[in-house]
């Protein structure tokens, strides 16, 4: 088999526009061909990068989240073990409504945790959701349907909405004491603030955002969670709700006040560099200021630019593979 | 046989003596039957006509936008030394489209064109032109100091003005387009700098990144497409038919065959992802055959397509009739003659529809391309050469589409539309030659 | 490309053989073909099987054996330091192969000069340096021992090639000398080639066995790795699909039952909108419409099933949807409220089923044509209707072929994803509301295959274990269609 | 020959049941049917003889519109059956074909059992109020084809699976199971044993009494002892049409009395 | 009855061409042709004859092993064919089929073109060196088949447009024109008129200068004009098997007397 040209990529579909941008760049910045970005996930880019050393395996791998330990020995274990890290910058996780529909502008965690759990506090008491208006539990909400269109279980946004918006919603409305009153442990207590209603108020989106906006269009009522940058392309049919009082804008994102974001990643295979042609040399261009700088085309389109990329660029220009 | 040879009654008077024109209860009730069941089966037709209509107009009034675009047309004069200064630079094509923008500014302010604007404007209206600039120069050095006439491609909000898509009341600010910059634009287009052209690129081109979808094309997928049905055609249908022969006229009937022709049925429910897995494992990590390509494309699709085909051809063969066999066996023929000679003819028109659909199918198929790396964002350009087309990296149409359809920027998702107009006019194409064989070989015996 | 050329040298002996074969034929038997046993084509056909057969079998089962043996002798070469901790001797090997092939793509660069192949005492950063430079993959620093054994590797294939062209060719001489030596009129040349023809015949059915070996093991071994993770039990008799992202282990609900009830009901909807029309409008395009309309009327329904499933998709999600939930839904047309939202088990059904039409009317519109006239006239001659004559006498003659056709569809329909996620949701959901969102496997198979979790978790290899279960069943119910059609087969003629 | 004498029967109506005037049928160019006149008689049996392809079997599938099958058929003139032309728009071809049944020239069975291919007529149009009615349809119906013996014991067999005579004579029973008025055979009794063949004959001469039987016959033998009228076509043209009696002792056409005195049989 | 004279011809010669020992068909569970031995001769013509569904078709496929193509079908005990046993498992039937052929009760002619249908066997078995010789050949074997007339003008009519009897005598052609060393041929004269009849009949006789014929009839005075050998089938028994003279005159056998003469033809 002949050495293959081009640098092969795989991964997260969330980084794959930025991933998209870059490669175009770099094909006609450099005389390199163009990288081909594959998508299919986060969790079968890193597979396939860490399925082998050669040409037949990619050499990037993007993902929507930090390479779990037990994949990092998955990779061992193929021999693929020298794993460059480099984050590429931040995500930020919005809820948009149509931009006609009802007034949803404002949020909090608990609104969220209200609309969506299976058992919310009523008075005091630990019971099933009740709720189908937003104005139910907080009067200044619209007095609408509650309907809302989270990412799916297949997304890594589901783990930061998770996390970040409905663990935290769960504290705040005191379920999560109730629970552990009940007698949960913590970690049942914590699973259960993660669960969301099944009565179809809560419709799980396995697709893209487009998915979701089309979604919306067809709901008037509907809320959806967006990634910032597809929000900010389509700020013409979405309007944007603030998350416990923080508009989300790349500047409140990078300082960390918006409270539900998430990094992105992607991976070098270590052993490809200065094999696979041009491979350092697109990372580097990657986190280029030019490129993933505040004022970069990634930026432009809505990826939240790493406070800390001068470091993430010091470390790829040394090759500085992880542990 | 007493009651044989008594000829009995005629059991319905009425009938007997009724008149041909006047009907019996019965007969009206079973006239009615009839009318009902060619009704239903016209009925049929055009609930699928009815669908394809509805589908074929939202496909062509989303799609239809996507073959033109708003360029701006414009002489531009780039310098030695902006050339070399630009050169310079790790991010190349931004540099251009600063330079051009600037000179975008002057060559407005020179000609009064009347509409407040900033260069900023200008940069927000303008798409991304530094690639087709760079190249230009980079192919004609020699054109560097005089002005070379441009016609690039307008921001995609900018389009969507144009096509109706953005409009002026309830726009909204952002930065990516402000309400001032529209009537910079109404300006522009006054002066004839920016105008709709025909979108040559869309049918030639290849993808673009996610923030430049006035450089989508839909062109080089195309090729992709192209080459992995050649593979699929060229072994999907020979070696479909080769499987249905024997199983259907030559293999003994027993456990084992049944087993195959289960198992046959069975990898048609297979999830074209499972395929997918398959081969990624078969022939890009065990036969290394280079990733992204269409060769492995073909490949994968043809397994998957195989089962299509067998099934229609098998149940055609199983149509043929036995006495057309016993008579090409008694003149002395030997069953493989009598198959090749007579049986297939016959079953023709069944194993076109098999591959018809069969191809159909691979054609829009994307899931097992995902995992041999068909999908996502490959930009290569036309492969240069035959073999290549197989082996150099490529994306397919349905893959295009997906991922277009998938991206923020509305403009793709015209151009996603676009893409399944195309990919609806390469099927009808592949088509037409399989369907005109077909009537060739429909006959009644 | 010597293998090229080898093949081409094949092909051209073959082709010669052909010819020979045939004239010797044709000159034994005095030019009249007639005292032949088989027409001289067969005679031709013959030799040229003769000689491809043996050599392009010989190719193939040396390409594959020679790297075997090659890598057992090589492999027993290298010391057993080489193999550092946490490695394998597999790598290592991995390594050796990656290095042999870089050296003789170097070497053809002119990277490294020839005799680098032979020298056993090239140091090994240089050589290195010049893989590099050249644009092989190289991983680290190559020792001396891996160097040796790749100059082995290659020593050795290098011997073996020429080894094989020769015995390829040898091959294909005395081919070439048995074929044509046969061919005497006497000689049974057709059966001969029949014969061949049928092996031939018999491989294209095994490529169908072989494809189905290949996805079971492609999906049994982490089929095994997830039970491994996640117990049997809860996933074939779990009534919850939940699998919770961030993988804590135990959080994750991965019942398959309410998966294979979504399946099971959305096709079967499918099915309900498909079979009838499309085999209606068989019945129709083949026994009322004129001659033009069918051959209108059939390629456009066939167009149905090349639309993108994206479009079906985004057909059920924006207009399928909102109109069956302002009939069925809170407040819509007929007051009930039985659908709450657009996603819907009814929407993905009646949209997939539009899709699926021509899988049922174009296939099962060839088989009815095929029925012959004669069983028609039969009906009709009695006082039949056409109706009466097409559902008692044609229908039952083409049954095979329709039910042929309908298990394409309900394959189709179990395999599509698209319309499944966009027009009936992600949400796995046991229920028998049809107007309730729910999801199938071959959705949730995709979504978990490419998700976003750890590849390692049962979250993203419960997708092997749900391919594996979906082939079991449809393998049960392929089993009960060709019972059913050998039980009400119709034999005409 | 004295076999060949014709049996004088009375014909005991005259009334007319068919009539074809002007009939001219064309197979794309091929014009097989030229300006047939013809007066069929109720409760007579008629005979079309002719030599092989000269159009007997197309002028038979014209009385019960069999042609309308054929896409390259073309049919002109006009046939009445009781007075009502058969080809006008306002007649239901498939009322005329329950009244005008027919036996085709090759056997041609349905892919069914022997039973439910007796039962197929008399279950679409109703004759049989329950099951224990059918059976006796079917057995009657068997019996009259004279095939009762050979297959009672296995009704549940495809027709498909009868000898060639038998499945003749099992769709000569399919189509007397309708009790039709009118009884179209071609050529009922080509494939028969001559011992079936007299058990054939005799139905026809039984169903005579009650309806009109028009056969299809290449044997002088069978349409001298059969039928009361006989047609003689040839080369599409209907040259003579008479009394059988008179047909086969003094043909009027000189084509006729060659044809019939050529014969062999 | 005075045609039913048996017209006495020299049996040039005796040498047996296909000699059957104890054959025994079973389709399924129905035993369908009971241990039948006899010996059919070189240069003669052997007619079967016997009441319909009593094996002779069955028996006929057995000589050329048609039979196998019918799954249920099975046959046991011995047919030599000039001394070799064709159910011997070397034997390729497609050769035998070749020896043999065969013309089928039900006419089969493709669905091609006239032409096509009789050039068929010629191109492969390779009997015709160029076009000009199939030509001939084609033209040939209509001639003997008695059709060439009727279809000289339309040789790229498709075959299944033709009559009945125009079948018959296409597939008749057919199997004469890849000159097979026996002919089988199952009620050839069924759909035919008595010129078209006596013309094949012709065929016959000259087809058995050089070759053996084996003819299935329901008309005793075929079978006497045509035949030599004589065998009379019942019930799937070879109830008497001899000259023909002899069958029809002095029978040994009641049951082939009390056929032959309860005849009616
Ligand atoms: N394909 C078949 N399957 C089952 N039984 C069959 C099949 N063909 C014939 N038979 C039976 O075998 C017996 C002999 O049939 P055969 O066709 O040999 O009769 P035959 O003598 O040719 O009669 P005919 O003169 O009516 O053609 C009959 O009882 C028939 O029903
Ligand atoms: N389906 C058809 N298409 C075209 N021509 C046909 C068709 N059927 C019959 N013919 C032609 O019409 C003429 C009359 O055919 P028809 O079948 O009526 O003859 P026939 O008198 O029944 O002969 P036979 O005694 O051989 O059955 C013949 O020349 C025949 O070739
Ligand atoms: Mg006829
Ligand atoms: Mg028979």
């Amino acid at each position: 088999a002949t050495a293959r040209e081009q640098i092969q990529i795989a991964g997260s579909s969330t980084v794959l526009p930025y991933a998209s941008i870059v490669a175009e760049a770099f094909g006609d910045n450099t005389d390199f061909p163009t990288p081909v970005v594959e998508s299919g996930g986060s969790s079968a880019g890193l597979k396939r990068f860490c399925q082998g050393v050669g040409t037949e395996h990619t050499d990037i791998a993007n993902s929507s989240r930090k390479i779990r330990e037990k994949e990092i020995a998955a990779c061992a274990a193929n021999g693929v073990t020298d794993i460059i890290e480099v984050r590429i910058g931040y995500d930020g996780i919005v809820f948009a409504s149509q931009i006609d529909g009802p007034a949803y502008t404002a949020f909090t965690q608990s609104d969220i945790f209200n609309a969506l759990a299976p058992k919310v506090m009523v008075d005091g008491a630990l019971v099933d959701n009740p709720y189908t208006k937003w104005s139910e539990f907080n009067a200044d909400l619209p007095d609408a349907e509650i309907l809302a269109f989270i990412p799916g279980t297949k997304h890594g946004t589901r783990e930061v909405f998770e996390e970040k918006v409905l663990a935290t919603g769960c504290e705040a409305t005191g379920a999560f004491e109730a629970m552990m009153a009940a007698g949960m442990s913590e970690d049942e207590a914590e699973d259960a603030c993660l669960e969301v209603r099944t009565d179809g108020r809560s419709v799980d989106i396995d697709g893209d955002y487009t998915e979701t906006l089309a979604s919306i269009d067809a709901n008037a009522n509907g809320v959806g969670v967006f990634g910032l940058a597809f929000y900010e392309n389509n700020t013409d049919k979405l309007k944007v709700a603030t998350m416990a009082g923080v508009e989300p804008t790349t500047e409140t994102i990078a300082s960390g006040d918006y409270p539900v974001s998430r990094p992105l990643f992607f991976y070098i295979k270590k052993a490809h560099i200065g094999v696979i042609p041009g491979l350092k040399l697109f990372a580097q261009f990657f986190v280029a200021d030019e490129l993933a700088g505040p004022d970069g085309p990634l930026a432009q389109y809505g990826l939240v630019s790493d406070p800390e990329l001068a470091a993430t660029q010091e470390a790829v220009a040394n090759e500085e593979t992880m542990n | 046989m007493t009651d044989a040879t008594s000829i009995p009654a005629a059991p319905e008077d009425g009938r007997r003596k009724s008149s041909l024109r006047t009907l019996d209860a019965r007969t009206r009730r079973r006239n009615a039957a009839e009318k009902r069941f060619r009704f239903y089966g016209l009925a049929a037709i055009l609930v699928g006509l009815f669908f394809l209509v509805v589908l074929g107009v939202t496909i062509v009034r989303s799609g239809l936008p996507a073959f033109t675009q708003t360029v701006v047309s414009i002489d531009f004069t780039l310098s030695e030394e902006d050339y070399a200064k630009a050169e310079g630079q790790l991010f190349k094509t931004k540099a251009y489209e600063q330079i051009f923008n600037a000179a975008l500014v002057t060559s407005l302010e020179e000609r009064g064109v009347e509409a407040e604007f900033d260069a900023k404007a200008i940069n927000r209206i303008m798409g991304k032109p530094g690639a087709t600039i760079r190249e230009h120069f980079r192919a004609n050095e020699g054109d560097l100091g005089t002005p070379v006439q441009f016609e690039l491609s307008a921001a995609s909000r900018v389009d969507g003005y144009f096509k109706g898509r953005v409009t002026r009341d309830g726009f909204v600010d952002s930065r990516f387009l402000q309400a001032s910059d529209l009537d910079l634009v109404d300006a522009l287009a006054e002066a004839g700098i920016i105008r709709q052209a025909f979108n040559w690129n869309f049918i030639t081109g290849a993808d673009s990144g996610v923030d430049n979808p006035g450089g989508a094309g839909i062109g080089a997928s195309v090729v992709g497409s192209f080459f992995m049905m050649l593979v699929v055609l060229f072994l999907s249908l020979p070696i479909g038919v080769a499987a249905s022969i024997y199983l259907e006229e030559f293999a003994p009937q027993n456990r084992f065959t049944d087993l195959i022709e289960v198992n046959i049925s069975n990898l048609a429910a297979v999830p074209s992802i499972v395929f997918g897995i398959l081969g990624l494992a078969v022939f890009i990590q065990f036969m290394h055959l280079p990733q992204s390509a269409p060769l492995v494309g073909g490949l994968v699709l043809t397994l998957m397509t195989l089962p299509t085909i067998i099934i229609s051809t098998r149940a055609s063969l199983k149509a043929v009739p036995p006495s057309i066999r016993d008579a090409a066996l008694g003149l002395g023929a030997s069953k493989m003659q009598s198959v090749l000679h007579h049986v297939l003819p016959l079953a023709m028109p069944g194993i076109l529809t098999g591959t018809i659909i069969g191809l159909a199918q691979a054609l829009g198929e994307t899931a097992p391309l995902l995992l041999i790396g068909m999908v996502g964002f490959v930009a290569r350009g036309y492969p240069d050469g035959f073999i290549a087309g197989f082996t150099e990296p490529n994306s397919a149409m349905p893959a295009q589409i997906y991922t277009w359809a998938a991206r923020a920027d509305v403009g793709f998702y015209e151009k996603a539309w676009g893409g399944i107009i195309v990919l609806l006019l390469f099927l009808l194409t592949m088509n037409i030659i399989a369907i005109i064989l077909r009537r060739r070989f429909e006959r009644r015996w | 490309m010597p293998l090229l050329w080898l093949i081409v040298a094949v092909l051209v002996v073959s082709g010669a053989g052909y010819v020979l074969g045939r004239s010797r034929a044709v000159a034994q038997a005095g030019g009249d073909t007639r005292a032949l046993h088989s027409l001289p084509f067969y005679y031709g056909a013959n030799v040229f099987l003769k000689i491809v057969v043996p050599a392009f079998g010989l190719l193939i089962l040396w390409l594959l054996i020679q790297p075997l043996v090659v890598d057992r002798v090589v492999s027993g070469t290298i010391p057993a330091d080489e193999v550092r901790e946490g490695s394998s001797i597999g790598l290592v090997m991995a390594e050796v192969t990656r290095t042999a092939k870089g050296m003789t793509n170097a070497v053809a660069e002119g990277a490294l000069s020839a005799d680098a192949l032979r020298d056993g005492s090239m140091d090994p950063e240089e050589v290195t340096q010049a893989l590099k430079d050249a644009g092989q993959v190289v991983t680290s620093t190559l020792t001396a021992p891996i160097i040796e054994a790749a100059q082995l590797r290659n020593r050795m294939s290098a011997t073996g090639s020429v080894i094989m062209s020769v015995v390829v060719m040898l091959a294909a001489l005395a081919g070439l000398v048995w074929g044509v030596r046969e061919s005497a009129p006497a000689f049974r040349a057709r059966n001969v080639v029949e014969q061949g023809i049928r092996v031939m015949l018999i491989g294209a059915a095994s490529i169908a066995v072989l494809t189905t070996i290949g996805i079971v093991l492609s999906l049994v071994f982490n089929t095994v790795e997830f039970f491994r993770l996640y117990p049997a039990s809860q996933f074939f008799f779990g009534l919850e699909w939940a699998p919770s992202f961030s993988g804590r282990g135990g959080a994750s609900d991965l019942g398959v039952l309410p998966l294979l009830w979504g399946t099971l009901y959305i096709s079967l909807v499918a099915l309900a909108v498909a079979v009838p029309i499309g085999l209606f409008a068989a019945v129709y395009l083949s026994e009322y419409a004129s001659p033009r309309m069918r051959a209108v009327a059939k390629p456009l329904l066939e167009v149905l099933a090349g639309i993108p499933t994206i479009v079906y998709g985004l057909f059920a999600l924006l207009t399928v949807g909102p109109l069956l939930v302002s009939v069925f839904g809170d407040g819509g047309m007929l007051g009930v409220s039985w659908q709450g939202g657009g996603r819907a088990v009814m929407t993905a059904g009646i949209v997939m089923g539009i899709m699926l039409i021509p899988f049922v009317s174009s296939l099962s519109d060839d088989i009815i044509n095929a029925v012959p006239q004669a069983m028609r006239d039969g009906s009709y001659g009695l006082g039949a209707t056409r109706s009466e004559t097409i559902k008692q006498v044609v229908l039952p003659a083409a049954l095979p072929g329709i039910v042929g056709a309908i298990l394409l569809a309900a394959s189709r329909a179990i395999g599509e994803t698209m319309i499944v996620v966009l027009g009936a949701g992600a949400a796995a959901r046991l229920s028998l509301n049809p107007f309730e969102a729910m999801t199938t496997v071959t959705a949730k198979i995709v979504s978990q295959l490419t998700g976003d979790s750890d590849f390692a978790s049962p979250e993203a290899l419960v997708a092997f274990a749900l391919g594996m279960t979906l082939f079991v069943l449809t393998l049960g119910l392929n089993v009960l269609a060709l019972y059913i059609v050998r039980k009400y087969r119709e034999q005409y003629d | 020959m004295n076999d060949m004498r014709v049996i004088e029967r009375d014909v005991d109506v005259t009334e007319t049941k068919i009539s074809a005037r002007g009939v001219q049928v064309y197979y794309a160019d091929n014009h097989a049917i030229k300006d047939v006149n013809v007066d069929i008689e109720d409760k007579t049996v008629t005979a079309f003889i002719g030599p092989s392809g000269c159009g007997k079997s197309t002028f038979l599938r014209c009385l019960n519109r069999m042609n309308d099958t054929i896409d390259i058929c073309r049919v002109e003139g006009e046939i009445r059956l009781d007075g009502e032309d058969i080809y006008d728009p306002a007649v239901d071809p498939v009322q005329l074909r329950a009244k005008v049944g027919m036996v085709f020239q090759k056997p041609n069975p349905f892919p069914k059992s022997i039973y439910d291919n007796i039962a197929y007529g008399p279950r679409i149009h109703g004759l049989a109020r329950n099951r224990a009615e059918l059976d006796e349809i079917v057995e009657r119906s068997l019996r009259r084809g004279a095939i009762w013996d050979e297959v009672k014991d296995r009704l549940d067999a495809p027709g498909t699976s009868l000898s060639g005579g038998q499945q003749q004579r099992l769709c000569i029973a399919r189509a007397v199971a309708t009790e039709p008025e009118v009884l179209l055979m071609d050529e009922p009794c080509s494939a028969l044993d001559p011992i079936a063949t007299s058990q054939v004959e005799e139905l026809i001469d039984e169903l005579r009494a009650n309806y009109s039987v028009v056969i299809v016959t290449h044997s002088m033998q069978q349409a001298a002892r059969v039928s009361q009228k006989t047609a003689f076509f040839h080369l599409g043209n209907l040259v003579e049409y008479g009394e059988t009696g008179k047909i086969f002792t003094k043909p009027e056409d000189s084509r006729t009395e060659s044809y019939i005195t050529g014969r062999i049989g």
